[in-house]
């Protein structure tokens, strides 16, 4: 096999991985806008937040990794919970943009917290997942490093997983039901205040397991909340509300720019993957203005 | 019983249509200017000039080119700092081009192109709608910042694509440079603030003000009385960028004086200026100067606050007030979604009614 | 309610504003420090931030402050954004009897005060980073960058690869690669780059990487396929994490792969474990603290509680980097003095004190450094010292940097004309008329 | 206001064998019908007969995939919204379609839209021309607010007015832009009987005051027997029948449609 066509099939491999890391990301913004239609900015500083509390654990407590990711779990779910009970049940039925402005308040709260609890320093994050490169496929010249494989083997879990809560349990065919309108979730008889708890928490969730994989790549540190914006061109991509979307999106997107960056790079220089991936998503939605799997809008008057 | 609009009758539409119908606002607002105008310069310093009030005009400035586009037309942009970016570097471009041409003439053209840039980036708008365009927006936000750091001619081929503003004087008064006066610079920037605001509402309160808003409300609707989309939301990309434009060069050449691409316009400008059209209040006018006012002092606020008197250290005070500024923003939007500016009318109908309440 | 809270702000503001000049008692020096405990920087913000603060209090605690005088340290946050370094800068520079000098700690910050501090007459110290042609003291009169510049930290990388390769000559035909942070200050190199690239031969490949750098993978796949024989790195913060990470799982030689001086610091080896063993870095400083000095900072400070930091990161690189930024600054202040006949020098002397500064190994071994830097004499003329700079390598088993060449000298002949052509059109914008030197 | 007689004139608009389909509904099939100067014609039908489906093709918000339509001796089949406003179409809307966030005055005041032309930089100055443009125009809503008696509400935002009134203010609305060709979509759906009867009298005060030609969508029978001088009936996109109350009400085909189970009259 030429070296060009290796060393392509090589880029693609790593973009799809580096797509899966960000689908990470998109899948928390998903859920929320799901289920109750918030642009949740605070998603990113939310990944941060759990890495923080959970590298945070395993200092301060010296507990093992698995006993602080539940401690963790634990918290975001109290999180959730107080976000619902302080921020958003005061804010239903106002526009989007301004539940939108909510959640960045809610960053800066997380922010200023995570650092008044943990400190900015940067923290190793150390949940024993490997590293490095796989050998098998590096002896074939191709470099994939483990991590990736783990996030990506993790991503298709979490969707796995969310799949079945949303089809097979009572709370999550609820929450498609609340997706499609709020009257018919009232009417099954759940209240959107437990809903949005729940949707709270299980984004939360998603956040911590971004987190991990994202803070045992480079550390845990502030750095890590803008991860969101990686995730950003996913979403738009993918449609706001749609799972399947924000995984195809991520691969897309991370294919997409990681092409860009090589081999477009080198005809209008580098560091053009950032704006590329948005540039990419926005000619995508001027063909698709609802995105790939986005419901279509239908105009009546 | 001061503050009545009774007795004031209005004997033509035009006074009807006045933009303060009611005398008292009219002395109310006179007194503001008055004290902006001739109290300030007499009492500012460098530390007011440079940490307090060029933030805060410029800010505003930048606050009313966004509400424009987002409050009255209803079209959410996150490419702010991108746009501000245009406007800076035309001005140094311009004014390095020109060193005879005119500063206020240099900012007047950075608004131009900002303007015609903005066009361009907003024709999206018209496929794309809500949080979709938002971040769609962001495209051009990154794309701007990556341009002005890669293409060596923005910044005149120096090293390290930093840009500096060499000093200029208007009239004989020098406003940008280190040498340049404080009230000097402030008279300045309050001068295109207080031009720019009035010309701002003139706009939203005739034709084309009504075009942006009917597009805002229901563009289906609009269309079909006659509301020509493609007109009403490139003329609001325009006009918004216009005046985010004149601020990015205001805030380049009169405020910071030196500036690098990726850090002073970086994602952040955006999303600040918007915090302040939506906490200030979305489409008003009133409410882009409360907004920006709110987000530049109340941090400045809160360390003088926290350092100064309480003693606490620096590092403890930022993240607290990271903190609080998070909890306010909460907290005002739980109070009044519509923000300062709903907050500042629901006052006035009180303050009308007083001191009887029916 | 909405007027009252806005006139609250403004009545509090108003307040807060002159509160923020305290008053402080006489013979007391200020000296502000624009740190950055928060914000994607921190992580080497703090390092520094405690050594220089620790320095100033070893003074206080241990001689009662310089000659006498006590040292007030005002430290204000400015979270690595130009915007609140400017709000520190004006807010602190009115401090006591007057700011001396500032160390703006960002590149961003110091362009904002090159200007600034020149027509407030204060002198700015950017030990070893901001505009480089700040070293031409004559055109910069109020701006020091002393002990070394990024175009000697350039050269310093440079010969120590050719030394490698077995002289300069052998340069030619190789490859070496520059990953850099995307912005003014990882663009700093480039041109001397550049310049010694046509001179001796090599092939310069270009990688920028945007803030923050979290995502380097394109730009490690570019590595794989360029195959470098080196690659040099100006990153900060996560940036240089994650590239030595990269770098460490795509096996790139690690002793193949040297960073400037702000991307060889434990927070940036440490997250990649073993695998960064044997990364290279310039250095213009030894790290460890077992000089004299550490001693005391534990006797006086940390054994008291009054340590800025965590005691057992005292010594880290950054940390030394801010001691030692302290202490250079205290010898100009130490200098002012004597020239000057003062024990309250005013901030135009104290430039004075700078632009008559000679701190040799003697001096050193005096203040209880011995060997932890080089000599150095600044003048009118020469703002940047002698810009000696060493390459140090990390010991992932002892997790400890250990200085592994000498200091290499300068190249006059290759960043002289960058300095004199970058500082003339600087003068030229700013229609400055050089002073006369002598 | 000048008065105008009013005389049935010759044919204003005409639609042609109009089809419309979304998808694989079939919401007009091979529709034609004609509208008369001055005329007031009603569309009426079932739910579904697709009568706003008709109006919304008039004003080019749907484009048929069949047929012709001739307005002022025009033959077009497509248009954009805008235009067929700029030819004179003006409309009103089934659910209320009012600028929410704008007062009663700003609403109408938009009508007037068509007719200003004063460029961005007058107004900018909102001095000389652009200062008088905008206060002939509020002379001309003034008459209408006072033509439709909601003096009160002027500033009012229409958010915050009854169901009742934001008809009205819509009328107000399309009124504004001196139509010759008024499209009603169910003016009175959910009215009680006072409304219905007052916006009875405006409809017809149009008519005859301004001239304007009305077509409109009504369920309530006695209303369009009424008020209409002619009458096309749809039903399941297909037109039943066409003619002047009396024959529509004599019609079989008609009453069965009415009677016949699936829908039944009145319903909103």
């Amino acid at each position: 096999m030429s070296d060009s066509l290796l060393y392509f099939i090589e880029v693609t491999i790593g973009g799809l991985l580096a797509g899966v890391m960000y689908s990470l990301v998109a899948l928390g913004f998903v859920l929320i806008f799901k289920a109750s239609g918030i642009f949740n900015f605070a998603q990113g500083v939310m990944a941060l937040f759990a890495a923080l509390t959970l590298v945070g654990l395993m200092e301060k407590l010296g507990v093992p990794a698995w006993v602080a990711i539940i401690m963790t779990v634990g918290v975001m779910i109290l999180l959730a919970w107080l976000i619902e009970r302080m921020v958003l049940q005061h804010l239903v039925n106002q526009d989007p943009i301004i539940l939108f402005m909510a959640t960045i308040g809610l960053a800066y709260v997380l922010e200023g917290i995570g650092d008044l609890m943990w400190g900015s320093d940067v923290k190793v994050l150390n949940v024993g997942l490997p590293d490095g490169a796989v050998d098998w496929l590096y002896d074939f010249n191709i470099y994939v490093t483990k991590l990736e494989l783990v996030a990506a083997a993790t991503a298709a879990l979490l969707v796995a997983v969310l799949a079945i809560f949303f089809q097979k349990t009572r709370i999550g065919r609820a929450l498609r039901a609340v997706a499609d309108d709020h009257q018919a979730a009232l009417s099954v008889g759940i209240s959107l205040r437990t809903i949005w708890v729940i949707v709270w928490s299980v984004s939360g969730i998603v956040a911590l397991v971004a987190g991990i994989m994202w803070g045992s790549s480079s550390g845990v540190q502030f750095s890590l909340s803008l991860i969101a914006l990686k995730a950003l061109p996913v979403l738009i991509l993918g449609g706001f509300t749609s799972i399947p979307g924000a995984i195809l999106g991520g691969l897309i997107i991370g294919v997409g720019e990681k092409w860009a960056e090589i081999y477009l790079g080198e005809y209008i220089g580098y560091a053009i993957e950032n704006w590329f991936a948005y540039v990419l998503a926005l000619a995508f939605l001027l063909i698709r203005p609802q995105g790939l799997f986005g419901e279509k809008i239908i105009e009546r008057v | 019983m001061l503050y009545r609009e009774a007795g004031q009758f209005k004997t033509s539409y035009d006074t009807d249509q006045s933009i303060f119908p009611i005398r008292q606002d009219r002395w109310v607002i006179a007194l503001y200017m008055a004290v902006a105008i001739f109290a300030v310069p007499l009492m500012i310093n460098d530390y007011w000039a440079n940490a307090v009030l060029l933030p805060l005009l410029i800010y505003a400035m930048a606050a009313l080119g966004l509400n424009i586009l987002v409050g009255y037309c209803g079209q959410i942009s996150l490419g702010t700092g991108g746009f501000m970016a245009v406007g800076a570097f035309a001005s140094f471009k311009l004014t390095t081009a020109f060193p005879e041409l005119n500063l206020i003439i240099v900012l007047l053209l950075s608004g131009c192109i900002t303007a015609a840039v903005g066009v361009l980036f907003g024709l999206p708008s018209l496929r794309i709608k809500g949080f979709y365009l938002a971040v769609a927006t962001l495209a051009s936000q990154f794309f701007l910042v990556w341009l002005f750091n890669k293409v060596e001619w923005f910044y005149n081929y120096n090293a390290t694509g930093q840009i500096t503003m060499p000093p200029r004087d208007v009239f004989g008064f020098q406003i940008t440079g280190p040498e340049a006066k404080p009230a000097i610079t402030y008279l300045f920037a309050l001068g295109f603030i207080m031009i720019f605001g009035l010309i701002a509402k003139n706009i939203v309160r005739g034709r084309i003000g009504r075009m942006w808003m009917a597009i805002r409300d229901m563009d289906i609707a609009a269309e079909l009385i006659g509301v020509r989309p493609l007109m009403a939301k490139m003329s609001a990309f325009a006009v918004s960028s216009f005046y985010i434009g004149v601020a990015g060069g205001l805030y380049f050449t009169v405020w910071l004086g030196a500036a690098e691409v990726t850090e002073a316009f970086d994602i952040n400008q955006s999303f600040l200026v918007l915090f302040m059209v939506i906490v200030g209040g979305l489409g008003s006018i009133l409410g882009s100067f409360l907004g920006a006012a709110f987000l530049v002092l109340m941090p400045i606020l809160l360390k003088n606050f926290m350092v100064d008197w309480l003693g606490v250290a620096a590092v403890t005070a930022k993240h607290v007030e990271i903190t609080l500024m998070g909890v306010l923003i909460i907290f005002f939007l739980i109070v009044e979604p519509h923000g300062f500016a709903r907050l500042w009318q629901i006052l006035k109908e009180k303050l009308r009614l007083w001191p009887f309440p029916y | 309610m909405m007027f009252r809270k806005l006139s609250m702000v403004i009545a509090a503001a108003v307040i807060a504003a002159p509160m923020a000049a305290v008053v402080a008692p006489a013979a007391e020096l200020t000296i502000p420090s624009l740190a950055y405990r928060t914000g994607p920087y921190a992580p080497n913000g703090i390092p520094f931030a405690n050594g220089y603060a620790d320095y100033w209090n070893l003074l206080n605690e241990r001689d009662g402050g310089i000659e006498g005088s006590k040292v007030n340290v005002v430290e204000c946050e400015t979270a690595y954004n130009t915007k609140q370094g400017v709000e520190c800068y004006e807010n602190t520079k009115g401090e006591g009897a007057g700011a001396l000098v500032y160390q703006p700690l960002s590149t961003g910050i110091t362009y904002q005060l090159i200007p600034k501090a020149s027509s407030d007459q204060i002198p700015v110290f950017s030990m070893g980073y901001g505009r480089t042609s700040a070293a031409n003291g004559k055109v910069f009169d109020w701006i020091f960058n002393f002990p070394a510049t990024y175009w000697d930290g350039a050269t310093t990388i440079v010969q120590y690869i050719a030394e490698q390769e077995g002289g300069m000559d052998k340069l030619k035909g190789k490859k070496l690669a520059l990953v850099y942070h995307n912005s003014a200050y990882g663009k700093e190199p480039i041109r001397t780059l550049e310049v010694m690239a046509e001179k001796y031969g090599y092939q310069l490949l270009l990688l920028p990487v945007d803030h923050p750098g979290q995502e380097q993978k394109a730009t490690w796949l570019q590595v794989r396929k360029e195959k470098p024989d080196w690659v040099m790195m100006w990153g900060w913060g996560v940036m240089n994490q994650v590239a030595i990470k990269e770098a460490a799982s795509i096996r790139y030689p690690m002793d193949h792969f040297i960073g400037i001086w702000w991307s060889g610091s434990e927070n940036d080896v440490l997250p990649a474990g073993d695998a960064a063993d044997g990364y290279l870095a310039a250095a213009v400083h030894a790290p460890g603290a077992d000089f004299a000095v550490h001693k005391d900072i534990m006797k006086y400070l940390y054994d008291k509680g009054k340590g800025a930091g965590e005691a057992d990161r005292v010594g880290e690189v950054l940390y030394n980097r801010g001691l030692a930024a302290a202490m250079w600054t205290s010898e100009a202040i130490r200098t002012a003095m004597k020239i000057h006949g003062t024990n309250e020098p005013t901030a135009a002397q104290v430039r004075d004190g700078f632009e008559n500064l000679k701190v040799d190994e003697a001096r050193l071994a005096e203040l209880g450094l011995k060997g932890f830097t080089y000599g150095i004499e600044i003048s009118c003329a020469n703002h940047s010292g002698p810009g000696k700079a060493a390459i140090q390598q990390w010991d992932a088993k002892a997790k400890q940097w250990r200085i592994i060449s000498k200091f290499y000298e300068r190249m006059p002949e290759i960043t002289g004309p960058l300095i004199e052509e970058d500082s003339a059109a600087y003068a030229k914008e700013n229609n400055i008329t050089p002073r006369s030197c002598n | 206001m000048t008065q105008i007689e009013r005389v049935i004139g010759d044919t204003l608009l005409k639609v042609e064998n109009i089809s419309l389909g979304f998808g694989g509904v079939q919401a007009l099939s091979n529709i034609s019908f004609d509208i008369k100067e001055h005329e007031i014609r009603a569309i009426i039908g079932p739910n579904g007969a697709g009568k706003t489906s008709m109006l919304n093709v008039i004003n080019g918000f749907y484009h048929p995939q069949e047929g012709a339509i001739t307005f002022k001796g025009e033959v077009r089949r497509t248009m954009r919204p805008h235009e067929a406003a700029k030819q004179g179409i003006a409309r009103t809307f089934q659910n209320v379609a009012l600028f929410k966030g704008m007062s009663t005055l700003d609403n109408i005041m938009t009508g007037r839209n068509l007719r200003m032309s004063r460029n961005i930089f007058w107004q900018m100055l909102y001095l000389g021309p652009a200062r008088r443009e905008e206060m002939e125009h509020r002379h001309r809503v003034e008459e209408i607010i006072d033509f439709l008696e909601i003096q009160a509400i002027r500033r009012v935002p229409v958010g915050k007015l009854p169901y009742g009134l934001q008809k009205r203010v819509e009328l107000a609305r399309a009124l504004a832009m001196e139509p010759e060709l008024l499209l009603l979509d169910e003016p009175m759906a959910g009215m009680n009987v006072e409304e219905k009867e007052d916006m009875c009298r405006f409809i017809l005060d149009v008519n005859e005051q301004f001239g304007t030609t009305i077509a409109l969508i009504e369920h309530d029978m006695g209303v369009v027997m009424d008020i209409s001088d002619r009458v096309v009936v749809l039903d399941y996109g297909r037109k039943l029948a066409d003619g002047t109350p009396d024959e529509v009400r004599g019609n079989q085909d008609v009453i069965d449609a009415y009677l016949g189970v699936p829908h039944d009259e009145g319903e909103a």
